[in-house]
């Protein structure tokens, strides 16, 4: 809080750098005992002399600081954060409360199994719970989030055709996609086809039979996709992707709007990743920790990543014996902490529960959709799922853009939508409510962009020049990457 | 329900302002086989109450340091987590807000990452540092790829055989599609370190990078400036890889020998172990090489009126903007655990940081000195190490046995990795390890 | 941080009620089964309807309507708060980790003794130490805070005194008390009779001996003073107390500056009581809970307060068997949760910590004092301990009162000190840094108290306004007590 | 040092601006008797490491309805504590801030604690409530020498012996040395309630107040419909003691009955047991009493533009303004408790509290009922009760050690204060008592 009003007094606009603050001696940490080593032990020229640089505070300080630093973070605990497909829902507290347990927190990968029992029924448990929530026959739990779980769904295709004789060139890959579909290609030697998306929005089966052919590994296709909206054709493209020996991999990352409503598996997918810091709620902690498990088809399991929990004589255990598997994709078994978030979550909602998640989130993204559109002009007329997106083009005449209306949505106390995303749609505005968020909260946040609407319209200029109360105004982005200043530098501070 | 507000007649409400009758209608044309099948087969949701007993019945099925005697190492390590760490993460508005995309109301994030690249340049003594990775091992591989992007038209990549073997194994998925790249496994000395002679013979042009561990699988410290001299003579990336990050606190670090790259697992630095993950890897290296990094950056900045703030910056790199060109696919990645990080290495200072580590060297040697002085047992290697190590045991796995009925794990056996190490037990002693623990594994250790 | 912006915006200056929010039906709690009262359990005219009024909100709204509020407080771990007579130091974070474990916080205090062997043991331990750093022979820790050990130990001497014949009238009090020593002389049927402190702001023998006799039941002092200064003719004071069959209590609020200084039970005093949530750094919570442990001499333990915590042949066991206590002054035995924290404070310190801990709160004040002589007028040239006094008297002459100084303060970012207390000191300004702050911290606070200063003679206007940059401004307390709205009222809100 | 910051140059900068040299010239005007004896004899200080693991043992000699079949109550229940109870209440913003007594800067706890008094006023359907007191116990000691303020020339306070045994002698406690005062005993009637005919009978113009358990100890409800209309005709005050707020949900409140004074313990709103502390006491009465209330309230006032704002209020009852003639002399009060139930109420609500209500009615009474019908104990009382109820059993002692070699708590022996209800014992039934447990619980019963 002091931070608001310092910046209301015009002092002090920025609080201090850890660095700029404490004493030379002092720390935060107590220990009974401070042996030296002995040069029998380490010889000289392997060791250093101090961390240059490094903080020197006292506990009280270390608290005051990051306390103040989180004075200067949205949050969704304290305000709805409306990111079309980030999905972020209100992360219950209970699942913090039972990560923190010590006999899941204070876990050894590496210690024999008799110790792990609890772990990996847990996790053997949560493979089955996401594998019947997609329709999909197998798990792997250890992509540590959505994108290393494109990797791995892509490499997993890539070991299968290559077993079929041709690992093929190409991915057919959406215009609407998110910007880790590519990039996780590329990763793989795919080099990606873009597909357009239609007037409705959608990939229309007949674009994709143009491009599809023999050199093609497969589709990535998010469902519903990037604008909230379902992928109509999906089942007549995953027939047109089969028969020519293709796989569909679906990017699992908008699964909030399918939970009870339609499976993955029942749509022609043989694969997807599902982001678990979106659908099953576990905090996104300022960018991460996620995890992004990948769900198959029955026949892609032997291709999983290894170790693979399975069923021994005296409980489970891991084995890495499968010769065809596309390997290890990170080290010990994935996020474990993330997964038991999600286990957490998802036997708190049970099968109801989810279902119910869905259907709000739906509900939200409609009724935001159908108050705004008045407002703001939408895209496309295709009935939308859990999110909708918008676009700036009623208000450019008033040469207010997207970056202004976002801007100035900070001023109202929300945070914005996701913006300038999907890249098709010139100046979008995704909004994704997530089942999560009241009616009056909706109401409240409609309320301020109808308001900026009229703003944008009456007094362009201070929806231009916004925001207007926030710690720090709209930030030079480009001197940021021009004169590139990437860490704290004692020397600058102390003259030395 | 769960975490849902709605009421009966706020759906209505809803209903009636967006025209439809029924939720059903909102997904109406979804097609009618898959709604037909859609219906989730999971038991019906549990109370507060049920969770807590259900995870803490999971719970009490697994074993730990607060049960049993533990030496585990390997790449995890079970270290002290000053309370001011969770106290700090637990905070929601860290926890629950998002990637920093809007700077404006995400200064906290935002300042503690730049604070964050601060300390690891500070530790790894490099010049460039990025907001973190996944874990340990895929940053090895993005060092890998990173090396091959600055290095191009090479395409051999040498792998120390004394680097964790779980990275050498997720190096070599990562890099299995890239069919231009050739993996070269370098052997271990007797010393348990990487054999520099062979490397020497070895390197030529058409080599990209040598990855080692520093320090390395079996506790050992490589000698760098060797291994940087070898590599320097033909403009090959030498790049660390160093699984527990605290021995940075006393070792000679990476940026004083002048590697090209520096990447490693953070676990130590404030992390609980959590069966491996989450935690997160770090990539550091030479700010010449700041275009090529993969992940995010945070950058200082000003605002209109000129005050210092923070921004996500060279987004140029990244998926989100160059899609299949990007550095690399990373999106969301470990950021509360690098803020536990950033809050752990302040909480210590410089100060705390190397007194944990001279602890750390401490008791490993010590309980070493013991097992060979008491327990007449055999140093595998003899290299100098920092907080675990390696040592023959006859009949090691028998002996396991017995150590198990005494609730204590004394190592992780190497055999599984390293066919070559039967009966070699890697053990790992920290701070947390008390006297009468350690004791106890000298006592058992001794009797025949 | 949002009600920061909000006000700035000069929109939604208060963030809304609870029962302002939320919507008819809805609830953050979840329970498997919903049985009915059977009317042959409780008939029906036992059982009530629905609460009215209470909220109806969900889980994420609970979350987010509180932690709107809790950025609307000030607290240690955002900024400094010199309150003196208060010790608000740092809490250490360790302590609240230890406090929620299940083997302390699910106990129950009816349980079998096997049941709680570990939490007797903690409680015998705590009294020791307590008694050792006090110098006293027996502690009880039933009181929930000060003012009822207070309550307790002066019925202790009553009960002392009417067994050696006469319960006696009167207890003599200084002048610069807390007001919890005479509310609670009353509550014992003690007339309080004032003492005038001296010129110095201590209370001299002399002025002892002049109000002393045989209906004078005893002294009750707090050492060091209110001042923060110590008491120096306090074994002469107790001297003549005694001689006349009196007793010493001593009001060891500020115990904070005593620790490994000099021991209460070395200077005559009979019995005290100790403010656990001061000096032993257990945390304030917004006014509670405390704990407020009484420690006496020997010959006072019979009159302890039942049960008493004795060593049985199978462990511990609690005792009521003290025909001479004063009998039983609450549910239990005391504030367990609190009692956890302080024993993990003191065993965290050890008693070099403990000594340190007072030493650098000496430091600390006599800093401040000494860099803020020049700025605002020192009522006593005596040497002060933990804290020192100021008064607005360099001020008045401006128009600038202690109230003012204070709130200017709070555009400062930092929390006022305590403000017209002692009484005896007009506008007094009472500031206690505490050990836990740094010299850097000091050394802001000092520099905006100069800066207020200099206001006040060059802008008093400024200052006289304040606070300007708080999410409310100086609110109007006449009014609040003049037309008393202590609820919410459904009724004005509903229109029902 | 733990906690203090100071390195050897600040003490040094420190004393140089006060002009001193060493920190002992701080206090060298202590006399030299008192220095000398100073020192304290405890052991070091412990590192974090140490200090948890020393309280973890402690712990461990503990039982909890974790580990233990549990049916405790008399007072202190075992509940639910929603999640969101301590993630509000750890934040630092409430738990490390201060009694609000600067108003501009504490909105965040003014306006909490006037949700409070909005809510126990609408629990106990009482026209105001203060700001919580220490504990159920002292609470009814207040309410008495309130009602003893408020009734001035009468000198005679009633208390049930159905009243909690433990509020009693802390009623005893205060009013002892307020000579003028008698306490009378109003003795209990064969269904466990407070003798009617007996009251009838004694009440007089004498009379100061009634003290009776809303509940009472044994769990059974009181008909306060007749006991009020008892008091009135001599202008004698009701005041209610409820130990289990929880009922409150369920039970026509005491406003509903017209009492004048309603207290109690709040411990079942959302705070673990803890040994029975801390948690709060509640005091609610007629708005007319208004000037009388013991402790803190919280008034609605505006800012000086108008805006709504909360202050402490009528603070001219207290001790730091009106010293010995405050109401009280209550000062530090139970402030983060009455925010957990705060909380707790709120995330309940108006739903989930009257749910919780009902299951532990149910609970308790089909337990009591399989109690009677399958294991053929015998009720000591028959008046209707909430979730907790008195059995007789023979050779309770001998049996209760069998149960405690099964790790089952099966209730609290009366004996110790109802020598009267020898081999009687309170069970307890809650939410929180699994279906097995009660089985158990019946089957140990059942068993010869
Ligand atoms: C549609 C879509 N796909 C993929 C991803 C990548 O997931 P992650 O950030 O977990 O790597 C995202 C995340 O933002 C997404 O929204
Ligand atoms: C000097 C002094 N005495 C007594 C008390 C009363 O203690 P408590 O608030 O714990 O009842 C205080 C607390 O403010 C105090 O400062």
């Amino acid at each position: 809080m002091s931070e608001c009003f310092q910046k209301s007094k015009g002092q002090l606009p920025t609080p201090q750098l850890i660095f700029e603050t404490g004493s030379a001696g002092r720390s935060g940490f107590f220990w009974p005992d401070n042996p030296k080593t002995k040069p029998e032990w380490i010889p000289a020229r392997f060791l250093r002399d101090d961390i240059p640089g490094f903080p020197e505070l006292g506990e009280l300080e270390v608290m005051r600081h990051f306390t103040r630093l989180s004075h200067l973070n949205y949050s969704i605990e304290g305000q709805f954060y409306p990111l079309g497909s980030c999905t972020m829902k209100y992360n219950p507290k209970i699942n913090e409360v039972v990560a923190r347990l010590t006999g899941l927190s204070l876990l050894h990968p590496l210690a024999p199994l008799p110790l792990i029992q609890g772990a990996l029924e847990l996790l053997r448990g949560l493979e089955r719970m996401l594998a019947e929530i997609c329709g999909m026959d197998h798990v792997t739990l250890q992509p540590a989030a959505g994108a290393q779980g494109e990797m791995t769904g892509l490499m997993m295709v890539r070991a299968y055709l290559s077993a079929r004789g041709n690992p093929r060139r190409k991915i057919l890959i959406p215009d609407t996609a998110h910007g880790t579909n590519p990039a996780s290609s590329t990763l793989c030697s795919y080099e990606v086809v873009q597909v357009p998306s239609n007037d409705r929005g959608i990939i229309e089966a007949k674009k994709v039979k143009e491009v599809m052919d023999e050199e093609v590994a497969g589709l990535m296709i998010t469902n519903p996709n990037t604008f909230g909206i379902f992928e109509q054709d999906i089942q007549a493209i995953a027939e047109i992707i089969h028969e020519k020996g293709g796989l569909i991999y679906m990017d699992g990352a908008n699964l909030n709007a399918l939970m009870g409503i339609a499976k993955p598996g029942d749509m022609g997918v043989d694969l997807l990743h599902m982001n678990l810091h979106k659908t099953f709620s576990t905090p996104h902690g300022g960018g991460g920790p996620g995890a992004g498990p990948v769900g198959v088809k029955g026949f892609l399991q032997d291709y999983l990543p290894v170790p693979r929990i399975i069923q021994g004589a005296e409980g489970y255990e891991l084995s890495e014996d499968f010769p065809k598997s596309v390997g290890r994709v990170r080290s010990f078994f994935g996020n474990f902490g993330i997964l038991v978030r999600a286990y957490s979550y998802i036997i708190s909602l049970g099968s109801d529960g989810l279902e119910e998640a869905s259907r709000m989130a739906l509900l939200n993204a409609n009724y935001v959709r159908s108050r705004l559109k008045e407002h703001y002009h939408v895209p496309y007329s295709e009935p939308c799922l859990h999110e909708c997106v918008f676009t700036d083009r009623l208000q450019q005449k008033h040469g207010v853009h997207t970056i202004d209306i976002a801007k100035r949505l900070l001023d109202y106390g929300f945070h914005p939508p996701t913006i300038y995303f999907p890249l098709v749609v010139s100046g979008a505005i995704m909004i994704e409510p997530t089942e999560t968020e009241s009616p009056e909260t909706l109401d409240a946040f409609i309320d301020a962009l109808i308001s900026i609407a009229r703003e944008a319209k009456e007094s362009p200029s201070l929806v231009k020049s916004a925001p207007h109360t926030t710690p720090v105004g709209r930030l030079d982005e480009t001197r940021a990457a021009r004169n590139l200043i990437l860490r704290w530098n004692p020397s600058k501070e102390d003259g030395k | 329900m769960r975490y849902t507000p709605h009421t009966a007649s706020d759906k209505e409400r809803l209903l009636h302002a967006i025209g439809v009758s029924r939720i059903d209608d909102l997904f109406g044309h979804i097609p009618p086989s898959l709604r037909e099948r859609a219906r989730i087969a999971l038991p019906p949701g549990l109370s507060e109450v049920e969770v807590k007993r259900r995870m803490a019945s999971l719970a009490a099925k697994n074993g730990t340091p607060e049960n049993w005697g533990f030496f585990l190492g390997g790449g995890i390590y079970h270290h002290v987590i000053p309370s001011t760490v969770d106290a700090v993460i637990s905070r929601s508005e860290f926890s629950t807000s998002y990637t920093p995309y809007q700077p404006e109301v995400s200064q906290g994030t935002l300042q503690a990452i730049y604070e964050f690249q601060t300390l690891m340049c500070e530790l790894t003594a490099m010049e460039v540092s990025n907001a973190g990775l996944y874990d340990g091992a895929s940053a090895s591989a993005e060092a890998v790829l990173m090396a091959r992007r600055l290095q191009k038209g090479r395409r051999r990549v040498f792998l120390s055989r004394a680097l964790h073997p779980q990275y050498r194994s997720v190096i070599a998925t990562y890099l299995k599609n890239l069919e231009e790249v050739e993996l070269v496994e370098v052997p271990l000395t007797g010393s348990g370190q990487t054999d520099l002679q062979y490397l020497t013979k070895e390197l030529d042009e058409r080599a990209i990078c040598v990855v080692v561990g520093y320090p390395n699988f079996f506790g050992i410290i490589d000698d760098l400036g060797l291994l940087h001299e070898a590599c320097e003579r033909c403009g090959v990336f030498l790049v660390t890889v160093t699984t527990e990050a605290l021995s940075l606190a006393l070792l000679r670090p990476p940026g004083a020998w002048e590697v090209e790259i520096a990447v490693g697992e953070g676990q130590s630095l404030g992390i609980p172990m959590s069966l491996g993950g989450p935690a997160f890897g770090y990539l550091a290296c030479r700010k010449k090489f700041v275009r090529s990094i993969p992940g995010r950056l945070v950058g200082e900045t000003v605002d209109h009126e000129g005050h210092r703030g923070f921004v996500l910056t060279l987004a140029a790199r990244e998926q989100h903007i160059r899609r299949e060109k990007a550095t690399s696919n990373i999106c969301t990645n470990q950021g509360l655990c690098t803020l536990a990080a950033t809050v752990f290495m302040s909480t210590l200072g410089k100060v705390g940081m190397r007194q944990l580590a001279e602890v750390n060297v401490a008791r490993a040697h010590e309980t070493s000195e013991r097992l060979l002085e008491e327990a007449g047992l055999t140093p595998t290697f003899n290299g100098p190490f920092f907080n675990e190590f390696v040592i023959s045991v006859q009949a090691l796995s028998e002996r396991l046995s017995r150590f198990t009925s005494k609730r204590v794990v004394p190592g992780i056996p190497l055999a599984p990795w390293y066919p070559e190490l039967q009966d070699c037990l890697l053990i790992c002693v920290t701070e947390m390890n008390e006297r009468e623990e350690i004791d106890q594994l000298v006592r058992m250790f001794s009797e025949e």
